[in-house]
């Protein structure tokens, strides 16, 4: 482990062409991370996540994905993500391959790659049209001889995290929802986080949610860095933006001047924020 | 609409909630069910207990969530768990009663279709996918189903089966062995469809005040089967639109405010 | 969810010939429910635990058990467990039959129970002679061909967990090591759950370990009901009765005049700790 | 044993903790293990990550645990969580690197014997069995055994094979696939058995000092080889004994208090 600037981080550990998994549950979403990815112009990327949610809207539409795993592609509580849906009904930027699951399944995916196993279990049910879209295989119960689903494990070759606190060792706290995030940094290669601060020590309460220094490649600071996703205790979710998207991204001119604008053109997340107005 | 009326979403959300017995475990998803749940919890049903798939258990959540994960979820739950946890402990373990679903489309056997309009390699839209719904669907001890109706979502066939409701009728899903008995009801802005015990078809059996037979039919994009007993809903009582508005209002109170970041 | 009088729960909810599993892994042994299952001399149970512990001990040589499923069946850094050892060495007070499996496999029967599902996986290895024993299955992975080994859920008819705390509407929050008492709760059909105290409201800290109330059957209050093991922030494990038990156990009688003085002619659990004087 | 000497014990722990590299992950027991780690911990190795099977990952115990699951391990820990998920997030998933294992009979092969001697229906001695240990012997990167050493424990026929070693030795290890390396390394009380590079089979490898090859012969139940090179270990430095014995003062004097229960 390392505590390192997130640029050299990204720099170091994200290749064109990785699998690689952003994950966080409405929370926690690791804008930052994309962004520094957005930046540093990588491609062929095989996208994960629960949930693509504006940041991978954004990867996306900036052509940094080949391949997209997920389970769910909506703007929450708004409606379509604009630029998932053009990569996925007109190829543009490029065409986007993806491997579609239900959040069940996608769960077990990882739950499966953070044990160490080539597959996990869920309960069979009848075939769905999800079926044709590849995916489930069906094993049977030694015991019961029940029918049951198995889902191929998933182990991104990077999963990025946004947490709230590292200490000085790099052990991790994360606070409040958490979605698949334990389970997709248990299974991947190679972990990368980034946090709202750096303390001398976690003090975490019995059972807390850390994430061993040892398991982690490289910890970064970036204060913010889940907006305009929110981080529990520190900031809140900006559901006016994720409103906002919604009109930023319909159109494919008006989204990569924004682009442009709000990311590409900050040296960092802290030059977005300032950008877009919600930091001094 | 007048300060003693009431709008169709208001009646769809009063009347989602009224299906709701107290004590009930519910799956919830953002929007009207989360509306529904929240009004019920503030008025019939105050042991209600909330589960969003975030990984909130047991959450009683003071304003409208917007989003599936809002922190007020997570600070008003009894406990947050990771999210395979509430597919596998919760769902999977068959310990959640009532099961919200919606979709962009509904067949009269009460499939749902929440992934493409056209084929799924060339989709016309591209719609946001599965989520958690064809485990709900499946294994919740009943769905409810709010969506409003027009011919273009209640469709003769849909283009994707996302989510199994009743699949071809007449026993097929009893036969099929899923744990949970199916969509109970479908809550419309017309009206309540409910499967007919034989075949499984989802026929009217209640309509709004105001609303003919005619109009749901009209907004049905099949032959819309009749109930034998076609009930006329009450209207929501003063006290649930009273519960029902201060919620809103607290809402968009709660969520006006600009986010600042202090860093 | 009801609170009530231990006596009540285990009269109620425990019966002749159940599957109960007393959980918790070195810590919060749930000590005090033992006893009164003892002293409602219930029979022909299947115990369940990880770690037998004194109190299977106990309850084996007390005639409570025909069966005993287990992964570690010692006295924890002390030596054996002597009326475990005589009930399948020699059969005494009754025949015990014994269904053995390695920590790891029993916790993923556990964690299966847990998730609904019939069996749970692990990574196939070698026969050793623990499968001749019975038990694990070889399956197949239908992505990678790989053998994996399948072990069958257990689901108890009733688990029974102690914990530092519940709150008045029967939420329970655990503090500390928790080995499988989790699982081992979410598996069960029935829990039975007894709390050093019961308080307002929980305060419990984000991501705690609480166990909602409708998952559980009764909560019941027995001050000090882990000794000799332990709850965290209340009272420490009393290591000198565990060495002390490897005397009182040896011995066929002296381990039946100790239990009758010690539990089954005390009323409750208060008075076994008097009477040990490890309470006022 | 003089200030100035040292016991078995002692030598004993002070070779496995001269095992263990700076920075390894180590999946601990209770006992000489513990000692081991806990020493090393202290002097050359700061950054050892041990992992306890009670679910504590990355403790540093004040004193040594008298059982698996200590407060203590809870309380220094970088975190604590549920039994399966360190068999399977730690163990499983190939991140512990050294595993300590012991048991009542070792073969010449390494395969341990921790669950009954006699036949397993009728056992004249029922052991504790497999704890966590089958697995270990599979997954650890690398297995270190620490067993006194008698020709009723080091025998040429398991009673019953709990845990795999080299199984019949000459690669059927490899072939078998398990994802760790097998045992490293035996470390009794006379002196350190490695495995031979061809056949798997355990041979002398080191002498404490003051023991003889003999010695080691008479106390082994099969005819032990005898490595080409036999090294004599050093005795255990001053700084090294005087780390281990203030560790076991705390320790004892941590224990020694009768616990009260104030209820």
């Amino acid at each position: 482990m390392g505590v390192m600037p997130l640029q050299e981080a990204i720099a170091r550990h994200v290749r064109d062409g990785h699998s690689v998994a952003l994950e966080g549950f409405t929370h926690l979403i690791p804008f930052a991370a994309g962004h520094e990815i957005i930046r540093q112009g990588r491609r062929n990327l095989h996208l994960i996540r629960m949930t693509p949610d504006l940041i991978y809207d954004q990867m996306i539409g900036m052509g940094c994905a080949a391949q997209l795993t997920f389970s769910w592609g909506g703007n929450p509580g708004v409606g379509s993500l604009h630029r998932l849906r053009e990569a996925i009904e007109h190829g543009w930027p490029a065409p986007l391959q993806i491997h579609e699951h239900t959040h069940a399944e996608l769960g077990a995916a990882y739950a499966a790659g953070a044990a160490g196993l080539p597959c996990g279990l869920l309960h069979h049910y009848a075939p769905t049209d999800l079926d044709l879209a590849g995916g489930p295989h069906t094993l049977v119960c030694p015991f019961t001889g029940q029918r049951l689903r198995a889902v191929r494990a998933v182990n991104p070759a990077v999963t990025i995290l946004h947490a709230q606190l590292a200490d000085e060792q790099g052990n991790v706290l994360i606070r409040g929802i958490v979605g698949a995030a334990r389970e997709a940094a248990l299974a991947a290669r190679c972990v990368l986080v980034t946090v709202e601060a750096l303390v001398p020590r976690l003090d975490a309460a019995p059972n807390a949610l850390v994430l061993p220094h040892w398991l982690i490649s490289a910890v970064s600071v970036a204060r913010g860095g889940a907006h305009p996703s929110y981080a529990a205790g520190c900031y809140e979710r900006d559901n006016r933006f994720y409103l906002q998207w919604d009109e930023i991204s319909r159109d494919r001119e008006h989204f990569a001047s924004w682009m442009r604008e709000h990311v590409v053109d900050c040296p960092d997340h802290s030059a977005t924020l300032r950008r877009l107005g919600v930091s001094a | 609409m007048s300060a003693a009326g009431y709008n169709a979403d208001e009646m769809m959300t009063v009347t989602a909630a009224r299906q709701l017995r107290d004590g009930a475990v519910c799956f919830v998803g953002i929007g009207l069910p989360s509306a529904a749940c929240n009004l019920a919890l503030r008025t019939h049903a105050p042991r209600l207990v909330l589960i969003y798939e975030s990984g909130t258990v047991g959450t009683r959540p003071r304003v409208l969530p917007l989003s599936i994960g809002d922190g007020e979820l997570a600070e008003t739950a009894t406990c947050v768990i990771p999210l395979p946890e509430v597919f596998a402990h919760y769902l999977q373990r068959g310990r959640v009663d009532v099961g919200f679903l919606s979709a962009a489309q509904i067949d009269r056997f009460g499939n749902l279709n929440s992934t493409v309009i056209g084929p799924y390699a060339q989709p016309r839209v591209r719609l946001p996918g599965s989520g958690g719904a064809p485990e709900i669907a499946t294994h919740a001890r009943e769905v409810l189903i709010i969506m409003k109706q027009s011919p273009r979502s209640f469709v003769a066939q849909l283009d994707f089966m996302t989510s199994v409701g009743y699949l071809a009728g007449a026993g097929a899903r009893g036969r099929a062995g899923f744990p949970g008995r199916g969509p109970r009801a479908v809550i419309t802005d017309l009206g309540v469809l409910r499967p007919a015990s034989d075949s499984d078809e989802l026929e009217l059996a209640a309509l709004y005040p105001g609303v003919t037979v005619d109009a749901v039919r009209a907004a049905t994009g099949w032959p819309l089967r009749v109930a034998r007993e076609v009930t006329v809903l009450e209207p929501p009582a003063a006290a649930d639109l009273t519960a029902l508005r201060t919620l809103q209002a607290a809402t968009a109170q709660a969520h006006a405010a600009p986010v600042r970041l202090n860093l």
